[in-house]
């Protein structure tokens, strides 16, 4: 397997931050005759070159499907194909790459583990626990289950400050609890989660632990084993990756044991009408045809993360978001929602007497592209007694720059909004 | 390019600031509730219409960004007193107003709908300005379920 | 909505195939040596330029997420997304594009289905039918919902000629048939099924019909109002389109009435750890950040397709499928397997004395890209008395050549087996 | 490039077209079966070991493209009187010829095996080359499982 070697000193590497923005094309444009400056890789990121030359190189040299093959478009697409899931396992630090399963993104990794193993678990009477900062593709699976199962929901509350209130861990998992499933870094406002200690408990009590990796995976080394989780989810888009890439990793053993999802072909050893059986993990849970171009894109992605190092990206967007909530304080009229113990990936904030919306539409104008709404976070939202909030966030690329752009404009609403 | 100061007029700022006719109705006889998943703004409005088809009485609550709040209050002001078969032409009116190169409404007391016309340079704010005249129709259609903008 | 006229005069455009040929970057190759005669479309099609351009684009122009974005670049991208569902729905003459909904491939819409009404339909005592024909995808689902419902899968048997045998249709369809779900054209043996027949049956007697269209699609003019069914399915990698697009076509009513199947973001309206209320149709089925960059290459596609026109493409595969029947029969020791009354996609075959896959093999070091294998149809083998064939299948680049390539590399394999 | 001449020797044309030791065996004492989803081939091996592990009698059946045919029958003649343990280590080097730059096994007896060195340039015919080896080691482990070269 072709492990990456992870150095020990963050902020080692230090970014060459031209040369990285110079990679991404969609970075190098005007929006409304200003600079476009982007705040929005929460939702998903830019994409640098070598990933769309990587899709681009699949579609136009070895264009074919995949497995079962026999011709040689067909061998180096597997061959493609089934290397990004070592490398997929070497960024998680996964012992075994059959334990990598490709999906479409969170999402479905995420309704995976509720519709096989979370159906089995889960009964009358039990319980699941997940946070009160969860984004939807971490609630509505789980609501969506134990509504079927007759089944308790159950929510970790989160503190003023945006933090998860975890003294009471003990009162919220029992031997009821068969399934804690826990974002790692909050979307909406970019709360990091102690989700070890989480996990810890979690295991203790026999419940399964899933994990929603979507914003960490971007922002931060991530080892599977030293976590101690069960099941870890994240989508390849938010990672410099093609959207259409995600991923499902899982204990072998758990893996192993679980029954398909969807039936289809590639998930079969045999079929006939008497009886059918499927093949061995990942491939039980890869029905059909995958999206071989995304997946591809996304080893392409993880050449490039490694390639600057997680460490140093975080360093450089730690830095980033110091200076951003430094910056949005000194703004009169700005509130920042959430004022966490360690922060990634993003920052929210609302703007007195001008709603997010309004906020947005006007930035937009300035170039400046965030998020304004609920960022599909809405029971998160009403813990703070809001609809919506403004929501930037950064990627490698971003630079101080996009920081001061981002008050010059909120300066404009004022303005206007006077 | 798109000036938002097109978008933003005084007149939309002012109504945002000090929206009229907000709050229940108590002489209500008809209300629809509207949804905006996009900003996740709410709105519900109030209405008294008489046996003749006259809205003599519109009032709202709710609402959100400065789009559909001002399009709120400011429908309840140009509306009051007109017949009910009136109005859904001026929302036709409206609607193409800002989504085609629709001109604005014509008639007496209709002007200020002009203000309005901004949005066609904001697809994305469509659904803000008429989100409270699709819960107006859905109010005179006597419909029970919440209108959604998706 | 952006409908496109379709010509009734078959073969009225007659193709100019160098420059349909030149479209496709893919094609220009050689492999090990000889230039590649790709036979392989069913499968995957290779993809014109104009659909790597369109993905490119995206990525380069205007990435970003889709929906509930309010800054420039989202609500291109959006646009852009929404009018491929215009596309789609042009494409089927499906009324409303409301009914479009977008999936990774015809194995999730087709999981999609079962998982959703065919829960609700199908119960203990029931049967849901298919054919003796059908792809894995079309099998494994209903397979998995017979099991689970404790209902019977009953099965269209098919003739030597590679016919389904629909004399016994009403005893087949009874009002204990809740589902019927038919293959439009073999991927295996390449017959056009009479679809309208068995749908009309079905209706008769008050079951759902499920049509995978994924083979037929590519190839032939589709009415969903004319052929009267429920649903319908396919694959945007069959049609010239990306991996990790398809599409689930249904009736609006039935998919407004159905509740959702994935949970997470965009496919809700409102959420709270109380009550979660469902977007509409079609984002209700869209859970998560869809493959944006695949279903805006499906939408050049589609383009590509209709600027040649179906009719024109379904002309030129006849006679090349003909071409292909007629040179093979010369071809002593080569048994084609199936002789449907009509063809498209496909020829299977097998070679007397010589196991499909050493045929394969010698296939490619000439050259000819062809499958060798199960082809995801192992009871249809089975009934043919096989383990596996040969195929050779086209599409609207395929040329009189490529047919000669692959008699002469057969001739090839003969010396060597001889 | 790779001339399929290499991996289509006479030989193994030979074995293809008359297997040797295909059928069952009477004395058996250890049997497993192998399948090879790519090219839905299966083999069922049987052997007879003696009490000082030795393979006293090996046959198999099934089987189907020629790389497998004339693998399992090329195995039945080369392993038949040897020891469990040797016969390990001659799979051992028999893999890596196939599948890394390693050398044909060594020693008497084995140059016969030496024919499969071209699948080294087939990459996915080593599954077809291995799956009767697969097989053997299944049933030497004693194991029940079917093997599946996935
Ligand atoms: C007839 C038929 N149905 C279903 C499928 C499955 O399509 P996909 O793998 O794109 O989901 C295929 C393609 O392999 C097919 O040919
Ligand atoms: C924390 C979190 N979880 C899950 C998701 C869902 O990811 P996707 O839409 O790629 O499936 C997102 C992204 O929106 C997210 O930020």
């Amino acid at each position: 397997m072709n492990r990456q070697s992870h150095t020990d000193e963050p902020g080692g590497t230090s970014l060459d931050l031209a040369t990285v923005r110079s990679l991404f094309p969609c970075l190098q444009q005007q929006i409304h005759g200003n600079p476009l400056v982007y705040l929005d890789s929460a939702a998903t990121t830019q994409k640098p070159i070598s990933v769309l030359e990587a899709m681009d190189g699949y579609y136009r040299e070895y264009c074919s499907n995949i497995h079962r093959g026999i011709h040689t478009l067909s061998e180096r697409a597997t061959a493609k194909y089934e290397d990004v899931r070592n490398k997929v396992a070497a960024l998680l630090r996964a012992p075994d790459p059959r334990s990598v399963v490709f999906t479409s993104g969170t999402t479905e990794a995420i309704n995976l583990v509720a519709r096989t193993i979370g159906r089995e678990r889960v009964g009358s009477g039990d319980e699941v626990l997940i946070s009160a900062m969860e984004h939807h593709a971490n609630i509505v699976p789980w609501q969506m289950l134990c509504e079927e199962q007759g089944a308790t929901l159950r929510v970790i509350p989160c503190s003023d400050e945006g933090d998860l209130i975890l003294d009471d861990l003990v009162d919220l998992i029992s031997e009821k609890t068969r399934i804690v499933a826990i974002g790692h870094v909050s979307n909406a406002i970019g709360t990091v989660n102690d989700i070890k200690r989480i996990i810890h408990s979690a295991r203790e009590m026999g419940a399964l632990t899933v994990v929603d990796a979507a914003q960490s995976v971007p922002h931060m080394n991530i080892d599977v084993e030293d976590l101690g989780c069960d099941f870890l989810a994240f989508s390849g888009h938010k990672v410099y990756g093609p959207t259409g890439s995600g991923v499902l990793w899982g204990r072998l053993e758990l893996l192993e044991a679980m029954k398909p999802w969807q039936g289809g072909g590639d998930m079969i050893r045999t079929v006939s009408f008497e009886k059918t059986t499927y093949a061995d993990v990942p491939l039980k849970f890869e029905a059909g045809t995958p999206d071989i171009a995304a997946v591809i894109g996304l080893g392409a992605a993880l050449d490039f993360v490694n390639e600057i190092g997680l460490d140093a990206i975080y360093a450089h967007e730690k830095e980033l978001l110091d200076e951003a909530v430094a910056k949005l304080d000194q703004v009169s009229g700005v509130q920042i929602v959430g004022r966490p113990n360690q922060r990634a990936s993003s920052i929210s904030f609302v703007l007195d007497g001008v709603h997010p919306h309004d906020v947005g539409t006007i930035l937009d104008q300035k170039g400046v592209a965030v998020r304004a709404g609920h960022h599909c976070a809405m029971p998160l939202m009403k813990r703070f007694g809001l609809v919506a909030t403004i929501r930037a966030s950064f990627g490698v690329y971003s630079e101080s720059e996009d920081v001061d752009s981002l008050v010059e404009a909120i300066d404009e609403v004022k303005v206007i909004f006077r | 390019m798109n000036d938002f100061r097109d978008l933003y007029q005084e007149m939309i700022l002012d109504h945002y600031r000090s929206p009229r006719n907000f709050g229940p109705l108590e002489s209500q006889n008809l209300s629809a509730r509207g949804y905006n998943p996009l900003c996740g703004d709410e709105v519900e409005l109030h209405l008294y219409r008489d046996g003749d088809g006259i809205l003599r009485d519109i009032s709202f609550e709710g609402c959100g960004c400065a789009i559909s709040t001002a399009s709120a209050s400011i429908l309840s002001e140009v509306l009051k007193g007109r017949p009910e078969n009136e109005v859904r032409g001026i929302f036709e009116e409206f609607h193409k107003m800002i989504t085609e190169e629709g001109t604005a409404p014509e008639g007496e007391g209709l002007a200020k709908l002009k203000v309005f016309s901004g949005v066609k340079n904001f697809p994305v704010r469509v659904k803000c300005a008429t989100l409270v005249w699709h819960t107006l129709i859905q109010a005179l259609n006597e419909k029970e379920e919440e209108v959604c903008t998706e």
